[in-house]
C-alpha cells in the first residue's frame, strides 16, 4: 500500500503506463517520470506534481506493466501523503476527494446531488448553466435523491476510521527515506 | 496481480525470554534444489542462517530415519527440497518423494510431533530467489512453533542432545 | 431452487443508478435469484478514499466485509452490481488475504466497533460474473420471449470488472467477450466494440472536465463508427458519465451526438418481455426511444421529451368555434403518485 | 574403531569466504575440537583450488598419511573434481575427498559473521563425520557407441551433423517437419550482413542430405529413449508420407495437380497457401513431398486421387501407416529450436483483431522473394503498399505477464525489418523499443546504418494499437492504425498513425519442450528452455551424461550463436567418440542378495527399469548400467538390503550428526564462545 511495497524498484522506464493512461493529457509528469523522480529522491517535484490526482484508477497500466508494478497503489499512496502534508498542486481534485469523503463520515454513504452540486458550485460555476437541463432531468426522474441516507452504524464507522488513522500514523513510513537495497533478512 | 506484502523479521521471544532461533536440517537433491541454493549464493541472495543442508542425489533418497535422527540430534525442523515434479532429473522420483513426505507428515503427527516440522518445497536450478524466500518462510514458521519438545528428543535419542542448563526454563523477572 | 446471494447495492443504486436498480429488481426474480441486501452497509469509498488514506480506506471496506461475514446465511458470495464497489471490496479482501500485517491492522481498526473480518471468508463478485458463471448463458437465453434482434448494441464493460482481476478470473483483461455473449444470448446484434474496457472518465468529469469529456467522446464516436444504436454497461458510474455529461460533451466539441447508454439488466428485462417502464427506461437523459424503436418497442419518454410533448399537446387557447372540451394535462410524474 | 587420519582445508576464496567467515578461527577449531574425530591437520589457504593449494593437500597426504580429505570451499558443482584429482595424484582414492560448501551456503548468503562462522564450523563437522563412512570407489567405465542422434534439423542440428559426419562417424537427424532447414529456411535476409538466408543455408542442407554418414529421418519423431551415455536405444516414428520415397523423383507433378489449397500455418506462417500434397519450399531436403490426410479430398470423400493418376512413377501410396525404427547411439544432441511467441496473447497490440498488424514471422515470409507475395510488402488486402510502418519491439519478451527474458534477436530482427520496408516500399518507419540491444559483431554498426537510413526511433514500449481515432484532429486517418506510445526521451505521449504494424515477436520454447526434456531426461527451467550443465563452462552439455543441446532449445539464440553451439556440441561429442569409453560417477544402488527378502516393494520404483526380479532366486537385482543412482529404492527397502554407494545410509546419518553436533543458534543451546572474538 505504500510505494516501498509496490515493486517500484523494478521499473524499467518503458513508458507503457504513460502511453496507456487515459488522463495522461492533464498530468504534468507521466507516471514513469514520477517513478524516476521518486528514485532520484526529488521529493519536491513529486509532491508538487498533479499526476497522482489525475489517476482515474482504470488499471490499464497495472495489467500492462511488464514489471507488474502496482501503479494505482503508488498513486493512492502519493495522494494520501500529499493530503497528510496538506501539500497539493491544485485544489480541484483534492477538494472533490474531500467533499466525497466528508459525506461518508457524516452519513456512511455518498450523496451524489450534494457532491456534484457542491463541487461544481465551487470549481465550475461557469459550466453549471450548460448542465441544468441534465441536472433537472436527473432530479425529477428520481435519479438523484434530495436527502442523503444515513446508516445506523455511522458512529461505529467513524470509530473504526479514527482507529485506522491512529494505526496508520504509528506505522508511517517515509516515501523518500532509504528503502531496502535488497531482500535482506538480517 | 498480487498485493504488496511486507515481511517482518522480528523474532518471537522464546520460552526462556531469549529470541528463539530454530535449527533446521535441509535436504536437497543434487540437480535442482542444491543448484538453487548455489544460485542463491552466486546471486548473493540473503536468507536466514538457521538452515544446514545435506545433498542427496534425489529427494526420493530420503529415509524416515534421517528425519528422526535430525530431531533427535537437535533439529527443530527438517526440509525436503527437490525438483519440480515435471522437471525431475530422475523423471518421476520427485513425485515419489512427495508421496513419502505426505506419509511421513502423518506419521510425525501420530508421534506427537507437529507436522509443520517437516516441510517440502520445490526449487529449480534457476530459482535461487525462491529457495531463499522459502527458507525465510519456513524459518519464520518454525520460529513461531518454538523448539521441539524435549521429551520427544529424549524419546528419539535416549538422552537430550544438549543437556545445557540453559535449555531448562529459567525464571525471568517479569 | 432459488440461488441466494448477499447484495451490496452501493450508493448509486439510490440515485443515478436507479434504472439499474429497477431492472435488477425486475429481472432477478425471473431468473430465480434472491438477493439479501447487506444490512446497514456503508460507502465503499469509490476511487476517492484510497487517495486520502489507504489504511482507512481498507477499514471502510473492511466494515462491509465484516458485515457480510456475519450475515452470510448459506452463501458466502457478496454481489456488487457497481464495478467501482466491486473492485474496492475485492481489493481489500485480496490484500488482507495476502498480507497478514494488513489484516491485523484492519481488524484492529474494526475492533473499535466490535467487528472483525476473517480474510477470504467472503467471495466478492460482480453481478455480471454471476450471470455468466452461475446462471449461465443458456439459462439467460432460456427466458427470452422477445429477442432483441435488430438492436445493435456496443458492449461497454468498462475498466473495473476484468481489471485488475485480483483472483485471476479473467483471461482477457482488455478485450473480454463476456458481455457480448450475454447480449447475443438475448438475441441482440452485437457490434465489435474496440473500446469495450476503456475508461469512462471516472472522476475526470469532476476534476478535469475537458479531459473527461474527451474520454466520453471517444467512447461515443467509436460506438457510432461501428453502427451501434446504444452502449450497454454494467456500471452505474460509466452510465452516469456517458449519459449525464453527453450534452456537455456535445456543447464542448460543438457536435451533436446522441448515444444512449443502458444497463445490461434493462436489456435482459426487455428480452424477457417486461414492460419498459418497469425496467427504468425513461430515466436516462439521452433517450433510448430512437434505439428501441429499431425493434418496435416504445420506451417511456424522458423528462425532456415529456415536457416537449406536454408543451405541444397543451392547447394554448380555445379556437374560435371549436366545440371540443379541454383535455386534462398528463400527470406530472406517475411514479411520485404511486 | 580408530578414526581415520583426516586433513581439513579451509579456503578463503580471496575475500569471498574470508570476509564473512573467520577462516583462521574455523581452522583452529577444527584442529582442536575435531581432533578426536581424526583431524590431524587443519589448514587455511587463500585459494585452495589453485595449483599451490592443491599441492598443499597432496603434500599433506604423503607427509601425514592422510586417509580422508575435507575441503571447506565452494560448491561441489564447482570444484569437487579438482580436489578429487588432487587426492588421486597423491595416491588417495578420489572418493575419499569431500568438498563442503561454505561459500554458496554460508559467506555469500549470510550477513552476520558470528553466525556465519558457526555455520561454517557445523558444515566442516558434517564433512568430517561423513568421510568416516566414505569408502573407496572406482568410476564406472562404459563404452561409447560411435553413432550420434541429432533431434531437430535446423541450422544448429545441420552444423553439428556435418561436423560429426565429416569426422567419419554416423549421424541420424530426426526432424518432424517434411524438410530440414528449420526457421532459417523461412527467412529472406539475415542480419547484420543481409546475406540471403537461402543462399547460405541451402548448400548446407544439400550436403547434409547427400552425406554418406548422415541418415535423415524427416516427417519423423523420437517416441522413446532408454539406456544411458554411450549406449542409448532410440525409437523413431516415421509418419506416413503417402509417398514411396524409394521411387519418388521429386518432380512435383503431384503438387501441381492437387486441387486442394489450404492455409499454410507452418512454413508460410499463415499468410500463404499450400496443397494437400506438398513440399514446404522448393529447395526442401529431402525432395519428397508429404500428403496430409486431414486436408486430402480422397481421405475425406473417397475420390480424387489426382496425385496418384498423374504421378509418372506410381509412387503415391494411400495405405501407408506409421513405421518405427530402432537406433542405437552413443550421444544425443537436442537441437529442437523455438517457436515464435503467439502475439494474440498481448491483447492491446490487436494481433488477430486488427488485420494490418503482422507478426515478425509473417513479415519474414512476406519479404521473402519466394514467399506468398513474391517479396512485395503489402497490407492484408494483398495489394496496398504501406506508406507508414511501425515496428514494435519486445512483443512477448521482457514482460512479466508473458515471458520475462529478453529474446536476444528482436532488436536486430526489427532493424532488419526497418531496412527491408524502406528498401521495398520507401515507407516511413517508426521503431518503438525499450532498450536497443545490439551486442554482436557488426550489430551496432548495423543499427547506425538504419539510423542513417532515416528510420525514426522512439524509446518507449507501445501501450496499444487501435483503429479507433481519438481527437477530432485525427480525422482523416480513418481506416489506419494508431500506435499509442509514450516517447520516454521526449516525455510526451504520441499517437502515431500507421498503415502496418509489425510485432517483433520473441522466441519461446517449442510447445512440447517439457515432454521432450522429460523423454531425454534433461532439465528444463520453468520457462521451458533446457538447462545447460553450466551456463559458462559447459554451455552445450546437459545434466544428463551423453545428452547435449544446441541452439534455441537452450534459450533465445541468433544464427551465429546457434551455429557455434552446434559446432561446440559436435566437438564435445567427437571427443567422447574418440575416447571410445566414458567414466561415470560410481553412484549406484546394489542389492545384498543375502538380505533381500524378495518383498518386491522396490520393483515398481525405478523409472529406468534397472530393477528386475530373479524369480528363481526370489531376490531383486539391479542392473548397474541402467541404474542412475537416485537412491529411491535404497530408501524404500524395508530390509536394508539395498545400499547406495556415495550416499549410503551411514554417510548421511554421520553427516546429520556432524552438522547438528555444533549448533550455533539460540534456544538455550550452547553457543561456541570461540567465535566471540571475531565479531
Amino acid at each position: 500500500m505504500i510505494p516501498a511495497d509496490s515493486r517500484l524498484e523494478a521499473c524499467i522506464q518503458c513508458g507503457t503506463c504513460g502511453g496507456s493512461c487515459p488522463s495522461y493529457a492533464d498530468m504534468d509528469h507521466t507516471p514513469r517520470q514520477i517513478f524516476a523522480l521518486i528514485r532520484a529522491g526529488a521529493r519536491d517535484k513529486v509532491m508538487d506534481s498533479n499526476t497522482p490526482w489525475m489517476c482515474v484508477s482504470c488499471y490499464l497500466c497495472a495489467v500492462r506493466c511488464p514489471q507488474q508494478i502496482h501503479i494505482p497503489d503508488v498513486m493512492y499512496a502519493l495522494k494520501a501523503k500529499a493530503t497528510q502534508e496538506r501539500r497539493v498542486p491544485s485544489h480541484v481534485a483534492p477538494d472533490f476527494s474531500k467533499t466525497f469523503v466528508d459525506y461518508i463520515h457524516k452519513y456512511g454513504r455518498s450523496f451524489e446531488v450534494g457532491l456534484v452540486a457542491k463541487h461544481y458550485l465551487r470549481h465550475y460555476v461557469t459550466r453549471l448553466p450548460g448542465m441544468t437541463t441534465s441536472g433537472i432531468g436527473m432530479v425529477t426522474k428520481g435519479r438523484m435523491g434530495f436527502r442523503p441516507h444515513q446508516i445506523r452504524g455511522v458512529a461505529g464507522l467513524n470509530a473504526i476510521l479514527d482507529r485506522a488513522s491512529e494505526i496508520e500514523q504509528a506505522k508511517q513510513r517515509g516515501l523518500f527515506e532509504e528503502r531496502p537495497q535488497s531482500g535482506g533478512t538480517h | 496481480m498480487t498485493a504488496p506484502v511486507t515481511t517482518t523479521q522480528t523474532p518471537t521471544p522464546g520460552p526462556v525470554g531469549e529470541p528463539f532461533e530454530p535449527l533446521i536440517l535441509g535436504f536437497t537433491c543434487n540437480w535442482c534444489s542444491y543448484r538453487a541454493a548455489d544460485l542463491a549464493g552466486t546471486a548473493r541472495t540473503k536468507y536466514p542462517h538457521n538452515v544446514r543442508l545435506i545433498r542427496l542425489m534425489c529427494s526420493g533418497r530420503m529415509e524416515p530415519e534421517f528425519i528422526l535422527e535430525g530431531f533427535a540430534k537437535g533439529a527443530d525442523a527438517v526440509i525436503m527440497t527437490g525438483c519440480w515434479p515435471e522437471d525431475c532429473h530422475y523423471r518421476i522420483q520427485s513425485v515419489k518423494a512427495l508421496r513419502r513426505f505426505l506419509f511421513l507428515r502423518r506419521t510425525l503427527s501420530d508421534l506427537g510431533i507437529e507436522p509443520a516440522r517437516l516441510q517440502r518445497f520445490y526449487a529449480s536450478a534457476a530459482e535461487g530467489q525462491r529457495f531463499a524466500d522459502e527458507i525465510a518462510r519456513i524459518v519464520a514458521e518454525v520460529r513461531a512453533l518454538g523448539p521441539i519438545q524435549p521429551e520427544i528428543r529424549v524419546a528419539l535419542d535416549g538422552h537430550p542432545v544438549a543437556p545445557a542448563p540453559a535449555a531448562e526454563p529459567v525464571e525471568v523477572e517479569a | 431452487m432459488a440461488s441466494q446471494y448477499m447484495y451490496y447495492p452501493g450508493c448509486s443504486m439510490d440515485g443515478t443508478g436507479k434504472a439499474y436498480h429497477d431492472s435488477i429488481q425486475a429481472v432477478l426474480p425471473e431468473l430465480n435469484i434472491g438477493l439479501a441486501e447487506l444490512d446497514d452497509w456503508n460507502c465503499c469509498g469509490a476511487t476517492e478514499y484510497m487517495g486520502i488514506s489507504p489504511l482507512r480506506s481498507q477499514a471502510l471496506v473492511g466494515r462491509n466485509l465484516a458485515l457480510a461475514e456475519k450475515q452470510k446465511n448459506g452463501t458466502d458470495t457478496l454481489v456488487a452490481p457497481c464495478s467501482a464497489c466491486y473492485v474496492n471490496l475485492a481489493r481489500t479482501d485480496a490484500y488482507v488475504r495476502e498480507s497478514a500485517e494488513l489484516a491485523a491492522s484492519v481488524n484492529d481498526a474494526l475492533g473499535a466497533d466490535g467487528m472483525s473480518y476473517t480474510p477470504g471468508s467472503v467471495k466478492v463478485r460482480h453481478l455480471l460474473e454471476i450471470m455468466i458463471d452461475d446462471i449461465g448463458l443458456e439459462e439467460v437465453g432460456n427466458h427470452v420471449t422477445r429477442p432483441l434482434t435488430g438492436l445493435k448494441l456496443a458492449p461497454y464493460m468498462g475498466c473495473l470488472v476484468s481489471r485488475p482481476d485480483y483472483d485471476d478470473r479473467w483471461q482477457h483483461r482488455e478485450h473480454p467477450h463476456a458481455l457480448d455473449q450475454l447480449l447475443l444470448a438475448l438475441g441482440a446484434d452485437v457490434v465489435e466494440y474496440s473500446r469495450r474496457t476503456d475508461c469512462c472518465g471516472g472522476h475526470m468529469t469532476q476534476i478535469s472536465p475537458e479531459t473527461g469529456l474527451e474520454l466520453i467522446r471517444r467512447l461515443i464516436v467509436e460506438a457510432e463508427r461501428v453502427g451501434a444504436h446504444a452502449l450497454v454497461t454494467v456500471c452505474p458510474m460509466c452510465q452516469m458519465n456517458v449519459d449525464f455529461y453527453q450534452r456537455e460533451m456535445n456543447h464542448h466539441f460543438r457536435e451533436n451526438h446522441h448515444m444512449p447508454i443502458l444497463f445490461f439488466t434493462q436489456l435482459m428485462g426487455l428480452a424477457y418481455g417486461m414492460p419498459a417502464k418497469k425496467l427504468g427506461f425513461g430515466r436516462e437523459i439521452i433517450s433510448a426511444r430512437p434505439a428501441l424503436s429499431h425493434i418496435g418497442i416504445e420506451a417511456p419518454l424522458t423528462e425532456e421529451e415529456e415536457a416537449q410533448r406536454a408543451a405541444e399537446a397543451k392547447p394554448v387557447r380555445r379556437r374560435r368555434g371549436d366545440p371540443a372540451l379541454p383535455t386534462p394535462a398528463p400527470r406530472e410524474d406517475e411514479e411520485e403518485l404511486r | 574403531m580408530t578414526a581415520p587420519k583426516i586433513g581439513v582445508y579451509i579456503c578463503h576464496c580471496g575475500s569471498n569466504i574470508a570476509s564473512m567467515v573467520d577462516v583462521e578461527g574455523v581452522r583452529d577449531w577444527a584442529a582442536s575440537e575435531l581432533a578426536d574425530k581424526g583431524v590431524v591437520v587443519s589448514r587455511d589457504y587463500p585459494f585452495m583450488c589453485s595449483s599451490l593449494g592443491q599441492e598443499l593437500i597432496e603434500n599433506d597426504i604423503k607427509e601425514y598419511g592422510l586417509e580422508r580429505i575435507v575441503v571447506g570451499a565452494c560448491s561441489p558443482h564447482m570444484h569437487e573434481k579438482t580436489f578429487r584429482e588432487a587426492s588421486a595424484n597423491a595416491g588417495l582414492n578420489p572418493y575419499l575427498a569431500e568438498l563442503v560448501s561454505i561459500r554458496e551456503q554460508v559467506s555469500w548468503v549470510h550477513t552476520d559473521k558470528v553466525k556465519a562462522t558457526e555455520k561454517a564450523k557445523a558444515i566442516i563437522a558434517g564433512g568430517v563425520y561423513r568421510v568416516h563412512e566414505q569408502v573407496p570407489l572406482e568410476p564406472l567405465i562404459a563404452p561409447v557407441n560411435s553413432a550420434t542422434l541429432i533431434v531437430g534439423g535446423g541450422i544448429a542440428g545441420i552444423t553439428a551433423a556435418l561436423e560429426i559426419a565429416d569426422a567419419g562417424y554416423p549421424v541420424h537427424i530426426v526432424e518432424r517437419e517434411p524438410s530440414i532447414g528449420g526457421h532459417m529456411a523461412q527467412y529472406d535476409k539475415t542480419f547484420p550482413t543481409l546475406d540471403c538466408a537461402a543462399c547460405i543455408l541451402t548448400p548446407k542442407m544439400v550436403d547434409a542430405g547427400a552425406h554418406p554418414n548422415i541418415t535423415l529421418h524427416t516427417w519423423s519423431e523420437v517416441v522413446d529413449v532408454s539406456g544411458s551415455v554411450g549406449d542409448f536405444k532410440i525409437r523413431v516414428k516415421h509418419k506416413p508420407r503417402m509417398v514411396v520415397e524409394a521411387d519418388c523423383t521429386g518432380c512435383g507433378i503431384c503438387i501441381e495437380k492437387c486441387p486442394v489449397q489450404v492455409i499454410d500455418t507452418g512454413f508460410e506462417a499463415g499468410i500463404g497457401y499450400r496443397k494437400a500434397i506438398y513440399t514446404p519450399f522448393p529447395q526442401a531436403v529431402p525432395k519428397y513431398p508429404v500428403l496430409t490426410p486431414d486436408d486430402c479430398t480422397y481421405f475425406a470423400k473417397g475420390t480424387c486421387k489426382a496425385c496418384e493418376k498423374f504421378c509418372p512413377v506410381d509412387c503415391i501410396d494411400f495405405t501407408q501407416t506409421d513405421e518405427f525404427v530402432e537406433l542405437t547411439v552413443g550421444n544425443i544432441l537436442l537441437a529442437t529450436g523455438f517457436q515464435p511467441f503467439d502475439a494474440r496473447r498481448i491483447e492491446s497490440f490487436g494481433y488477430g483483431r486488427l488485420p494490418n498488424v503482422f507478426t515478425s514471422m509473417e513479415f519474414e515470409r512476406m519479404s521473402n522473394a519466394a514467399g506468398p507475395t513474391g517479396g512485395k510488402i503489402v497490407l492484408r488486402d494483398g495489394v496496398t503498399e504501406p506508406k507508414s510502418v511501425t515496428i514494435i519491439h519486445c512483443v512477448g519478451s521482457r514482460d512479466k505477464n508473458t515471458n520475462e527474458y529478453c529474446s536476444a534477436i528482436c532488436c536486430m530482427q526489427s532493424l532488419k525489418f526497418a531496412h527491408l520496408v524502406r528498401e521495398h516500399t520507401g515507407a516511413d518507419v517508426y521503431e518503438c523499443y525499450i532498450d536497443m540491444r545490439t551486442p554482436g559483431k557488426g550489430y551496432d554498426e548495423f543499427y547506425n546504418r538504419i539510423l542513417d537510413e532515416g528510420t525514426q526511433f522512439i524509446r518507449g514500449r507501445v501501450a496499444e494499437v487501435t483503429d479507433s481515432l481519438r481527437y477530432p484532429e485525427e480525422e482523416g486517418h480513418e481506416g489506419r492504425l494508431i500506435v499509442q506510445v509514450e516517447d520516454t526521451l521526449a516525455g510526451v505521449k504520441r499517437r502515431i498513425p500507421a498503415d502496418m504494424v509489425i510485432l517483433s515477436t520473441g522466441l519461446e520454447p517449442q510447445p512440447d519442450a517439457t515432454e521432450v526434456a522429460r523423454m531425454f531426461g534433461v532439465g528444463c527451467s520453468t520457462n521451458g528452455f533446457i538447462i545447460e550443465r553450466h551456463a559458462k563452462l559447459a554451455p552445450v552439455a546437459t545434466m544428463t551424461d551423453g545428452v547435449f543441446a544446441a541452439g534455441a532449445t537452450l534459450g533465445p539464440r541468433d544464427i551465429p550463436t546457434s551455429v557455434s553451439n552446434g559446432a561446440a556440441a559436435a566437438a564435445t561429442i567427437l571427443s567422447r567418440i574418440a575416447q571410445g569409453q566414458i567414466a561415470m560417477e560410481p553412484y549406484r544402488a546394489t542389492v545384498d542378495a543375502a538380505r533381500c527378502s524378495g518383498c518386491r516393494i522396490c520393483n515398481d520404483l525405478c523409472p529406468f527399469s534397472a530393477i528386475t526380479f530373479d524369480e528363481a532366486a526370489m531376490v531383486t537385482e539391479i542392473n548397474p548400467k541402467l541404474c542412475q543412482g537416485c537412491g529411491v529404492c535404497v530408501a524404500a527397502c524395508p530390509a536394508n538390503a539395498i545400499s547406495g554407494s556415495g550416499f549410503s545410509h551411514d554417510q548421511i546419518i554421520a553427516q546429520i550428526d556432524g552438522l547438528l553436533s555444533y549448533p550455533g543458534g539460540g534456544d538455550g543451546r550452547p553457543v561456541e564462545e570461540a567465535v566471540g572474538a571475531t565479531a
